[in-house]
């Protein structure tokens, strides 16, 4: 259906059908990203002897995030009277927008995705990696000292993890020779590529880690030596863009993760009947409980350390990753 | 790489344990009987010793007495029994030297007020307050 | 107002019965106390010989009269006391950090108090290498509260002197960096001196 | 040429790793701390001012809010200085409940330690897994003393309370339990790397610096001196007791890191002796006048508190009200080294030495 938009002549009616589709997206990913974070404390409680939020729509919250971003939304809007007005403004929304861009060229299942791009990998990481400046402008702007150090470490983190994260999946490309989502998930209906390439497996999972901010990678906020970082003058609905693009981005990466290496839809053998949507589900849940898992589990790394990680040695094992998948696709292609 | 994933492990082990929060306002705390909570007050045994209030570390009770209004009875009657709430520090030093027990700890504690005025309990309210009384007061 | 001023008479009345009360009752303490007491005097205290090898120490090397007074107080687990004077209070505790058997390299407390007639600096050291103690007090005059800082020889009295300064007006010279510590620069007065008038009096 | 400027931070006094309100004014050049000046105060109560017009019996109350953390042993040493100046020995009955309420007290202190200093590194979970144990220390104190924190358990000349029935045995429980906790705290941290590249080497300083900056308790020890009071200067009934001290030789974070923790088990040892030699019954308060005036002079006693050494120094002229009343706080003395420590470092460490020192704001400020 949406190629068939895509193909059409550009009218009024497109643009308003274009304009539905995003809202209904924007809504079922909120949707998404709201029982997200419901989960992820949940988990974290459930992890740390805790019950987690019990109060709002019964034994299990079911309403709490809901009610969470209600209340940042009608929150008084502060801002600082240093602060630079205009960017401050816009900052959230260069970081929040990507997040929602780059959800068009994932594709969910065989037949719920917005853009087949051939390029659909590609995409991905360029835009995704616009939240950066949002979050150094959010760091700038707001005439904070440690939101300047939020912002300046998260500006040197995120442009260094990505170049492991692009290295790591380079493998995929060259297995699958595509960067089509579409056709890197088709490639995957026999083995999944975890299984082919399980370096650049971790890799990715590490640089993802990163890329999302999140413990043990959470530097840009520590609030236990930057208090917020790059967010701590933000208050109500403009808190909130970040928050949600940051979780947006959560439910992006896991689905990246699941697409590239977990074999997207396809279920496992024998399990077929399974429609495909509950195996995407499943993959995808399994990548975000990982996650949480990780962040109930470990304590923060140092930004020094960090640095030299990624460069010393995620970059380093990509590369190789890289090297030896050539060589041995080569190699098996003669015979 | 061992270590992290020990700690893994563990968080992991613990995920179905059970849970070891206090459903708070819904339940009451389990209290001992020790517990040192607002005082309760007995006008009818205090013989106005004033030794509550010498005792006081903050200077938070206040009391009078009058003449017992019976001419052939000695001794004295309490008349007005204030303790500040503001200061109160519960420390239990006036419950402890009262010859007659006449004052005592409770297990009540939820203090907050709308007012700092409304933490200024008389002798009324302390009277009133004759809920989850301690049992033992002295060794 | 007459009733009220009828109740406080009684108020005071029984104060003073249960003062009259505590007091005899002290009095029956005390008295045992004293009998006790010359009994324990008898016997010298086991740290005698201690405090003997510390005088012996500084008399040899900075000469006689350097100490006010120098006793085991018997109230602090016997622990040695040397009183110096101001003007050679700096040179004691020195040799007492560098002499090779004294040697306290470690500065466990130091305070001031306010004794009215004088003040006092009260130090406790400790050696590692000796595992000995010593108290070191010094008195000064009120009307020229400066003594030499301790800091050169131990880093440990920095914050404790700033605290007396701060709090008994004590100026030690030569110390790296005097400031009103806890109360800050803009504070009247000196609270623990015993004549400080609350400038305040009812917060 | 890139010409960068310094700035001046502050940190605290309302930050979430401080611990308290604690400001430090650092001067950073990108992250790297040039110089760095702490400022305390924001919490001082005048104690020791107060203290001139309270007798003896009222200040027990005011101890408990020095270090809140194991006030027991702030109670304590009140107690043990007036003690000793009158001469009044506390019943055996008596000193074991101390014993065994300070050794909890220590267990519950360092695990607030072990929990606030993970979070500080940016774990979250430690935190309520130490807080779940030192809510069961709380428990039992709570039913000792009758409060979670501000205990005012300690008497001038014994204790106020008997152990409720059933206590002992719960310590006795406990102690088993702790022990496999603390097995679980290994797992969950101590083996972890990327904790270990958090502390290793991080804010260490040599024996001579420790010993010269009058630090105490495991900010000593972590540089081998193997020094506590209650194995060196016994007081109590520690002599009956038979425990280690834990020493390391490092000095940096991970030395401290490692001492605290084990200073759990021995506190565990020691509390598993006391209450097997616990006297069946006997007094808990020695026979000592309502109101105590010790006699005239002066006195200084210093225990072994969780920060370190505490003491307490007392001059009487012979009246129900100390003529001066001064407490050797520990916090107070650790604090001072951290300007040498901070310099030259950058943000991150810095959150990691100022926790390791383990400071409690209402020590440090008295």
């Amino acid at each position: 259906m949406i190629q068939e938009l895509l193909q059409s002549s550009p009218g009024l009616l497109n643009l308003g059908i274009f304009s539905l589709l995003a809202v209904l997206l924007l809504f079922v990913v909120l949707g998404f990203v709201t029982y997200g974070i419901l989960s992820e404390r949940k988990v974290m409680g459930f992890m740390q002897m805790r019950i987690g939020p019990n109060q709002v729509g019964g034994r299990w919250a079911l309403l709490q995030t809901v009610a969470d971003v209600l209340k940042l939304l009608i929150k008084e809007d502060t801002i600082p009277k240093v602060a630079d007005r205009p960017l401050y403004i816009i900052a959230p929304v260069i970081a929040f927008a990507p997040a929602f861009m780059v959800l068009a060229a994932l594709p969910f299942t065989d037949k719920f995705q917005f853009a087949d791009m051939g390029i659909g990998l590609l995409y991905y990481i360029a835009v995704s990696g616009i939240t950066t400046v949002g979050i150094v402008t959010a760091g700038w702007a707001s005439n904070n000292k440690y939101a300047l150090l939020g912002g300046m470490r998260a500006a040197a983190q995120m442009i260094s993890y990505e170049i492991p994260l692009v290295m790591s999946v380079v493998g995929i490309v060259l297995l699958t020779g595509s960067l089509n989502l579409n056709e890197i998930v088709e490639a995957q209906k026999n083995i999944w590529y975890i299984v082919l390439q399980p370096v650049a497996f971790i890799v990715f999972l590490i640089a993802s880690v990163a890329e999302l901010n999140r413990v043990p990678f959470d530097l840009p906020e520590a609030e236990s030596e930057l208090v917020a970082g790059y967010h701590v003058e933000y208050s109500g609905f403009r808190w909130a863009m970040f928050m949600l693009s940051e979780y947006v981005y959560m439910f992006a990466m896991a689905s990246l993760t699941t697409i590239l290496f977990l074999g997207g839809w396809h279920p496992l053998p024998f399990l077929g009947f399974i429609p495909a949507a509950v195996w995407f589900a499943l993959k995808f849940s399994l990548v975000i409980y990982l996650l949480i898992w990780i962040r109930v589990t470990f304590p923060r790394l140092r930004a020094d350390q960090l640095m030299e990680f990624g460069w010393k040695v995620l970059l380093p094992v990509a590369l190789a990753n890289i090297f030896v998948t050539a060589l041995l696709k080569e190699l098996f292609s003669m015979f | 790489m061992l270590g992290l994933m020990k700690g893994l492990g563990y968080t992991m082990k613990n995920l179905t344990r059970k849970k070891v929060t206090y459903d708070y306002p819904n339940k009451p705390l389990p209290l001992p009987d020790r517990f040192r909570g607002i005082q309760k007050f007995y006008p009818e045994k205090c013989i106005v010793c004033n030794q509550c209030v010498n005792i006081c570390p903050t200077d938070c009770i206040q009391l009078t007495g009058k003449k017992h209004p019976d001419p052939t009875k000695r001794g004295k009657l309490i008349d007005t029994y204030d303790i500040n709430f503001e200061i109160c520090i519960l420390c239990d030093l006036c419950t402890e030297v009262c010859p007659t027990e006449s004052i005592v700890m409770t297990n009540n504690f939820e203090l907050a007020e709308y007012s700092r005025d409304e933490l200024f309990k008389n002798l009324e309210w302390l009277d009133e307050n004759d809920e989850n009384i301690r049992k033992v007061n002295k060794v | 107002m007459a009733e009220e001023k009828g109740l406080e008479q009684l108020k005071k009345e029984a104060a003073e019965k249960a003062k009259a009360a505590a007091a005899a009752r002290e009095k029956g303490a005390a008295s045992a106390k004293v009998k006790e007491e010359p009994a324990e005097k008898a016997k010298p205290s086991p740290n005698q010989h201690i405090l003997d090898k510390y005088v012996q120490e500084i008399e040899n090397h900075l000469g006689k009269e350097i100490l006010e007074d120098s006793y085991i107080n018997r109230l602090s687990k016997d622990i040695p006391t040397l009183v110096a004077k101001p003007d050679t209070y700096r040179k004691v505790a020195e040799l007492l950090k560098y002499n090779e058997q004294l040697a306290f390299d470690y500065l466990s407390e130091l305070h001031g108090g306010d004794f009215e007639t004088h003040m006092e600096v009260y130090v406790h050291l400790y050696s590692f290498t000796n595992q000995q103690a010593v108290a070191l007090k010094v008195k000064i005059e009120r009307s020229n509260l400066e003594i030499p800082s301790l800091v050169p020889l131990w880093e440990g009295a920095n914050w404790p002197e700033c605290e007396t300064y701060d709090l008994l007006g004590i100026r030690f010279t030569g110390h790296p960096d005097l400031k009103r510590i806890l109360l800050g620069e803009e504070w009247i007065g000196y609270p623990l001196r015993k004549d400080y008038e609350p400038y305040d009096v009812e917060v | 040429m890139i010409r960068t400027e310094e700035m001046l931070l502050n940190v605290g006094p309302q930050h979430p790793s401080t611990h308290g309100v604690f400001r430090l004014v650092i001067k950073i050049d990108g992250e790297i701390i040039k110089e760095a000046t702490p400022v305390i105060g924001y919490l001082h109560r005048g104690t020791e001012k107060l203290a001139e017009d309270l007798q003896y019996t009222q200040i027990i109350p005011y101890t408990d809010r020095m270090d809140y953390l194991a006030a027991m042993t702030n109670n304590y040493v009140l107690c043990h200085a007036v003690e000793t100046m009158a001469g009044i020995i506390a019943p055996d009955r008596a000193e074991y409940l101390r014993v065994i309420a300070m050794e909890l007290g220590r267990i519950a202190s360092h695990l607030v330690w072990w929990g606030t200093y993970l979070l500080d590194i940016g774990a979250t979970s430690p935190f309520l897994y130490a807080f779940r144990e030192r809510e069961m220390i709380i428990n039992m104190l709570n039913e000792l003393s009758g409060a979670r924190l501000t205990f005012n358990y300690m008497r001038v000349g014994g204790v106020k309370w008997d152990a409720p029935e059933g206590w002992i045995q719960k310590v006795h429980d406990f102690v088993p339990y702790m022990r496999e906790q603390l097995e679980g705290y290994h797992q969950l941290v101590t083996g972890n790397e990327i904790f270990m590249s958090r502390v290793k080497g991080i804010g260490s300083y040599t024996k001579e610096d420790a010993i010269n900056y009058s630090l105490s308790g495991a900010n000593l020890r972590c540089t081998g001196v193997k020094w506590d009071l209650r194995k060196n200067e016994p007081y109590s009934i520690y002599d009956r007791f038979d425990f280690d001290i834990p020493v390391r030789q490092d000095g940096d974070a991970w030395a401290r890191y490692h001492c605290r923790l084990e200073e759990i088990e021995e506190s565990l040892k020691i509390l598993e002796q006391a209450v097997e030699q616990f006297p069946q019954d006997g007094p808990i308060l020695a026979k000592v006048p309502k109101i105590i005036k010790p006699p005239k002079g002066e006195s200084f006693v210093r225990i072994e508190s969780p920060r370190g050494e505490i003491g307490c120094y007392i001059a009487s002229n012979g009246k129900k009200e100390p003529y001066r009343l001064k407490f050797r706080r520990p916090s107070f003395y650790n604090l001072q080294i951290l300007p040498k420590l901070l310099k030259g470092e950058n943000m991150a460490n810095l959150i990691t030495i100022l926790g390791a020192i383990d400071i409690v704001l209402g020590e440090v400020d008295g």
